[in-house]
């Protein structure tokens, strides 16, 4: 269910309270653990926005549709640039798909 | 975990952080955020608080980003053309004083938004905006909510993230300022202010979302699941009068996956199918204008079809083009990025299977129908005096959508700067209302820590969902409601706003959960006693009467308002009487 | 629109022998933001600086080019130039037309990659910030983006970031900031910039890069890599022309959003370089950046692109003579190892201090503490020194 | 004492005819040392470095007299077998002394220090450079590859 984080990817943002994916995420979803490595507290409340996944330095954190939705294994992952972001998107049958889209004017 | 480290033990544990300020603004979505930088151009030296329940960055509808502007004037379109567009759109109810207003202000904010950086489409050789149906532009707009956030920041505004607003503060029958918690820090906030503007969201979660049966999400919705209605929740325990909460927001979405479809049928012009493959609006609904036919109409049509037992339905993407298809898909990613992993998810080839659509649970959304507060269209004021509204929460201008909630936040702000200007008297507040609403805001976690049991945010929400969803025409009952049913939903609504003193939390967020209900449960109510009152059929699918089956003009022609009288607590509902400005027929665009 | 002054300078034919100037000026003519170009023998020279002068005078440019040798070379007193014609000198950038280019390719990949080479100039200079109004000569935060994460503070290996009490906001104190970016590369909102080193302007010039022939690689080289580019040059070292190189302070100031921007923009591949692991100056800059570049390079693999588009090199092979220690004077008293900036003095098993020869970089700090005058520079003994001294005296 | 090969670049373009080269030539070869005036190095040094064979004797090291260091210290150093060190009598001399007889003295000067510098100067050792082939195969890498997939 999503935000799927990548434990050995996510750094906590070396913050020791707010790490970036708690601070945007809309729904006040996103908190540290024990640990000082990012969870979803619930994740039947997300929205499947994206903002935590598309803000995280580390690109440890994967959005998963329910699977009751969608079936496994779809991806959708960014990569955000300074005024581009580039989309990979893979499907069950394994077709990746790439898309790069202008965020900001330059 | 360090909000439970600040978790308040006792009430005495409360640290009340009071802030003054000149002109609050409630929601720091688009509407909040164009209000503010408005009210900081009117006037550099005002001090300007923004309370935001999530982050400036990334809260409210366009958290996820937004791929068009639905309402621009190009050129050679009038603003009467626009009037009268939007009026039939919305089955020939709006505020024409409003909307004359809006559409006055609808481009200014799209072309600011562009030259502070967000990417608009142009048209190769006219340089203008390239077009997308008749008032759509196409937008980059992943970012357009960091890059507003920026110029709320740069024009010296006071933004207080997580903090959830629950009650305004008022004297003397004027709002002057208001109350809330912060999820982060468990700290108590009173903004005393001049001015205050409500630019919350509209309500979602009234109804249960039907992707929610037996999937665990709650929130797979298509609207902001976080905007839960605290903005009429708040103005409705104030008193102030609201309007049109019966033209409920029911729209067609994407099957199992709630995304828009104005996408894909606006954007690229692909049919609405059935089961058979019939063109749905273009075979049933000509006399309505076929694909032009009025929202509700095309939000309802796929819904009748399935009734009539010819689902599942479709937009036939089938016809595309390989470049459409990618632009398509380019153009969730910059609205609802989920959706595309969905397609993915499904391993569906748009030229080969279309893509399903199906009716979602109905929101009360300002943006897109007339509900809301019911205002003055001389400064965008509500019925409190020192209240101002704009964006979803506003009423009587359906169809106003990101374009149209912007412009409010201009008009609001300069109505508030002006009664800034005029105001002289310092405000004093009695202390016994901030005391009273710590004791109402914080019960949920003295329950717990007192009691240790009770119900669950959650539970109670579900119950609210289910009950609305069966008995006041949820998605489940295809729209459909009559007076049995509504009384029931009624009744049991006021058993849960009863029992709202049972609520337990455990941490902040869990509190601010409960505070959710609490305010839906307000909001519901409201909407029944507005669906009752409407006795009559006037938008087939946002308001289906099963025993009131055929529109009623002589009665009905006519908004229907209601405000709860703060001292008896009854909701009182009345009509206002429908003032046409700009001439011809009103159900007909042209 | 910024106008831009390009000076392509000859170098004695150094460059002008390889590279087509007549093609490159006209090439580089058409840029939007080019106003004129001018060619000068030595620029560096005064009747160049006369040239220079001129061009900077014409009231319309506002910001100037000077393509001639590395950066490394004549680099500083260009930017006196910029001091001079009252231009800051973020308005100046040096394009290494020499020993990056026309002393190791063949004249007619040189000419192309130069017009390469110049367009990244042209477009960094047009993207350049004045930011002469910073106050402060250090790493600057733009509070407006800033969202408080204090990673900065976190990685900063001078202590230079921290916390403002009145509203959180991270601050870098001049004194201890000693610009090599390592906050700048790890911003994840990439807020952080350097007087000469913006993520916009590096951005910027990613574009021209990407129009050029594929494979179009781009090299983010410290500055100590980049030395050792050049030094292909000087002694005549060919290499493949498809790579174009950006000096950058210290790899840990290689923010993965340039990364990023470089494969949205279509590049094939990113090549950074910097020093062996003890031996980074900037202190632990190399050792974020492999972090960085680890962790950016697993979720390549997870799009489905090859990790190794991204890889991160180390270099120091030792291109300088290091220092040595003579054993029968050493009192082992471990001053050379406190003041080693590159860690490359070690003490063996048996209790010897050493030098650990490809990390040395021949700076002499070691050889000036020791008191016992153990540690000698090859080229720069104490007689040598003297005896220059005496000359000097004699003369 | 020992004997050094001394090479003055006498480009005009460089030194100008601010000094009298023959007047400084003279002086060194009184010295014992070995004078050459070449008109311009710049246009030789790209050919193969058999030219400068007959400029070194590959026993006595070698003064070169011209650019700044920073111009082509390596270069320079490269041609020979033998211990170079560079007189840096352009930026420092020629391109700052207006009056000529200041120009000679300090020219003479500063090669007198680089003689003095030359003798405790080590033979220049070609550096141990992999960086080229590194490139290569990287660039080669890439090729196999083929282009970034996100290119438009």
């Amino acid at each position: 269910m999503p935000p799927k984080i990548n434990l050995t990817k996510c750094d906590g943002c070396k913050a020791e309270e707010e790490p970036l994916c708690e601070q945007v995420c809309p729904g006040d979803l996103m908190t540290l653990n024990e640990d000082g490595k990012a969870m979803c507290r619930d994740a039947g409340d997300c929205w499947d926005c994206m903002c935590c996944t598309k803000i995280c330095p580390q690109g440890a954190i994967e959005t998963r549709l329910p699977y009751q939705l969608g079936y496994y294994p779809a991806k959708l992952i960014p990569r955000v640039g300074t005024n581009k972001i580039m989309w990979t998107c893979v499907d069950i049958n394994g077709k990746v798909e790439r898309f790069v889209v202008k965020t900001r004017n330059d | 975990m360090c909000a439970d480290k600040k978790l308040p033990k006792t009430i005495e544990d409360i640290e009340v952080v009071v802030h003054e300020t000149d002109f609050l603004i409630i929601g720091a979505g688009n509407a909040g955020c164009f209000a503010a930088i408005e009210a900081k151009r009117k006037n550099p030296d005002l001090k300007v608080t923004l309370l935001e329940k999530a982050h400036i960055d990334r809260s409210g509808c366009l958290a996820a980003g937004m791929d068009a502007i639905n309402t621009y004037l190009k050129k050679g379109k009038t603003i009467e053309d626009f009037i009268k567009w939007s009026r039939s759109q919305a089955g020939g109810l709006l505020r024409e004083d409003l909307a004359i207003k809006v559409a006055e202000n609808l481009n200014k904010p799209v072309e600011e938004w562009e030259e502070w950086g967000l990417p608009i489409k142009k048209d190769e050789d006219t340089e203008e905006y390239a077009n997308r149906g008749k008032w759509d532009i196409t937008i980059q707009g992943e970012s357009m909510k960091p890059i507003i956030a920026e110029k709320v920041r740069e024009y010296g505004c006071e933004v207080l993230n997580r903090v959830v607003a629950t009650n305004y503060l008022t004297k003397d029958g004027r709002v002057v300022g208001a109350m809330g918690f912060g999820v982060r820090n468990g700290k108590m906030y009173v903004v005393k202010a001049k001015a205050t503007c409500i630019a919350t969201g509209g309500a979602a979660g009234l109804y249960k979302p039907y992707t929610n049966d037996g999937s665990g999400s709650h929130h797979q919705l298509w609207y902001c699941p976080f905007n839960t209605g605290a903005g009429y929740a708040m103005g409705i325990r104030a008193g102030a009068e609201m309007t049109t909460f019966e033209m409920r927001w029911c729209a067609t979405r994407t099957k199992d996956f709630n995304g828009p479809i104005d996408t894909i049928s606006v954007g690229y012009g692909t049919p609405m199918i059935n089961a058979k493959g019939e063109k749905i609006l273009q075979k049933r609904y000509a006399d309505m204008g076929g694909d032009a036919a009025p929202r509700f109409i095309r939000a309802n049509a796929p819904m009748e079809e399935w009734m009539e037992g010819r689902g599942p339905c479709f937009v036939d993407t089938r016809e595309m083009s390989d470049e459409d298809i990618k632009q398509m898909k380019t153009d969730y990613l910059n609205e609802r990025p989920s959706y595309v992993l969905f397609l993915a998810a499904r391993g569906q080839d748009l030229k080969k299977e279309p893509i399903e659509i199906y009716g979602n649970d109905p929101y009360i959304v300002g943006g897109h129908t007339a509900s809301g507060y019911w205002l003055n269209s001389e400064d965008w004021s509500t019925t409190i005096p020192g209240l101002f509204a704009c964006g979803d929460v506003a009423g009587g201008v359906p169809n106003k959508f990101v374009g149209g909630c912007a412009a409010e936040g201009l008009l609001a702000a300069r109505g508030a700067v002006e009664y800034i200007a005029k105001l002289e008297d310092e405000i004093e507040i009695d202390e016994s209302q901030i005391e009273a609403e710590k004791e109402r805001v914080y019960a949920p976690l003295f329950r717990m820590i007192n009691e240790g049991e009770g119900i669950k945010p959650k539970e109670m929400e579900e119950r609210m969902q289910r009950l609305m969803d069966e008995y006041a025409g949820g998605v489940h009952q295809f729209f459909r409601m009559n007076e049995e049913q509504l009384q029931y939903a009624l009744k049991h609504i006021k058993i849960l706003q009863d029992q709202v003193k049972y609520l337990v939390a455990n941490d902040l967020h869990e509190l601010m959960s409960a505070h959710e209900v609490i305010d839906r449960l307000d909001v519901a109510e409201v909407l029944i006693y507005h669906l009752m009152y409407r006795k009559e059929t006037r938008w087939p699918g946002w308001q289906t009467r099963t025993d009131y089956p055929e529109k009623n003009d002589q009665e009905f022609d006519c908004f229907v308002n209601s405000r709860k009288n703060p001292e008896t607590g009854k909701i009182e509902v009345y009509t206002r009487e429908y003032k046409q400005i700009v001439p011809g027929d009103r159900l007909k665009p042209n | 629109m910024s106008k831009v002054g390009v000076v392509l300078c000859r170098c004695n034919s150094h460059i002008d022998s390889t590279i087509d100037f007549n093609t490159l000026s006209e090439k580089i003519a058409k840029n939007k933001n080019v106003h004129a170009v001018i060619k000068v023998n030595m620029a560096c020279s005064p009747r160049g600086k006369e040239a220079i002068a001129e061009l900077a005078a014409q009231e319309e440019v506002d910001r100037l080019v000077v393509a001639a040798c590395s950066p490394l070379a004549k680099g500083a007193i260009f930017k006196v130039y910029a001091a001079d014609f009252h231009m800051p000198k973020q308005h100046m950038e040096v394009v290494n037309l020499r020993e990056q280019c026309a002393w190791v390719h063949d004249s007619e990949s040189a000419t192309k990659k130069a017009v390469i080479l110049l367009k990244m100039g042209v477009a960094r200079v047009a993207k350049s910030k004045d930011v002469g109004n910073w106050n402060l000569n250090c790493a600057h935060i733009n509070e407006i983006k800033c969202d408080k994460c204090k990673r900065c503070v976190e990685e900063c290996p001078n202590n230079a970031i921290s916390l403002r009490e009145k509203d959180g906001y991270p601050q870098v104190n001049p004194d201890l900031c000693q610009k090599c970016g390592i906050c700048v590369g790890g911003c994840p909102l990439g807020v952080i910039s350097l007087p000469e080193f913006r993520l916009e302007e590096i951005s910027a010039m990613l574009k021209p890069v990407a129009k050029a022939d594929s494979p179009a690689v781009v090299g983010m080289f410290c500055e100590f890599a980049y030395e050792e580019a050049d030094v292909m040059g000087q002694v005549g070292e060919k290499y493949s022309p498809n790579i174009y190189i950006i000096k950058v302070p210290c790899t840990g100031a290689v923010n993965m959003i340039m990364v990023n921007d470089a494969i949205a923009e279509g590049l094939d591949g990113i090549l950074v370089a910097g020093c062996n692991a003890s031996q980074c100056q900037r202190r632990k800059g190399n050792e974020l950046a492999t972090c960085r570049i680890e962790n950016c390079q697993q979720s390549l693999e997870e799009e489905f692109l090859e990790k190794e588009r991204l890889t991160y090199i180390s270099l120091g092979e030792g291109f300088v003579a290091p220092a040595g220690i003579a054993q029968e004077r050493c009192t082992g008293c471990g001053q050379c190892l406190e003041v080693c900036p590159y860690g490359a003095i070690q003490v063996s098993p048996d209790g010897k201090y050493e030098v650990y020869s490809s990390a040395c970089r021949g700076c002499g700090n070691c050889a000036g503490v020791c008191r016992p005058g153990a540690i000698e520079l090859p080229n720069w003994s104490d007689e040598k020194i003297l005896a220059a001294l005496d000359s000097i005296l004699a003369g | 004492m020992q004997k050094v090969n001394i090479l003055i670049c006498g480009h005009k373009e460089c030194l100008g005819d601010k000094m009298d080269l023959p007047g400084i030539k003279k002086h060194f070869q009184k010295k014992g040392h070995r004078v050459i005036i070449h008109s311009n190095f710049c246009d030789e040094i790209r050919d193969t470095k058999e030219f400068v064979l007959p400029f070194g004797d590959s026993v006595n090291p070698v003064v070169f007299a011209g650019c700044s260091p920073l111009v082509m210290e390596r270069r320079i150093k490269a041609l020979f077998d033998v211990p170079v060190e560079i007189a840096n009598i352009r930026e420092q001399c020629a391109w700052v002394y207006e009056k000529s007889d200041i120009a000679d003295k300090h020219c003479i000067d500063i090669i007198e220090l680089a003689i003095s510098n030359v003798k405790y100067t080590r033979q220049f050792t070609h550096p141990s450079n992999i960086l080229s082939e590194r490139l290569a195969k990287y660039v080669s890498l890439i090729e196999e590859f083929g282009p970034n997939p996100f290119k438009i």
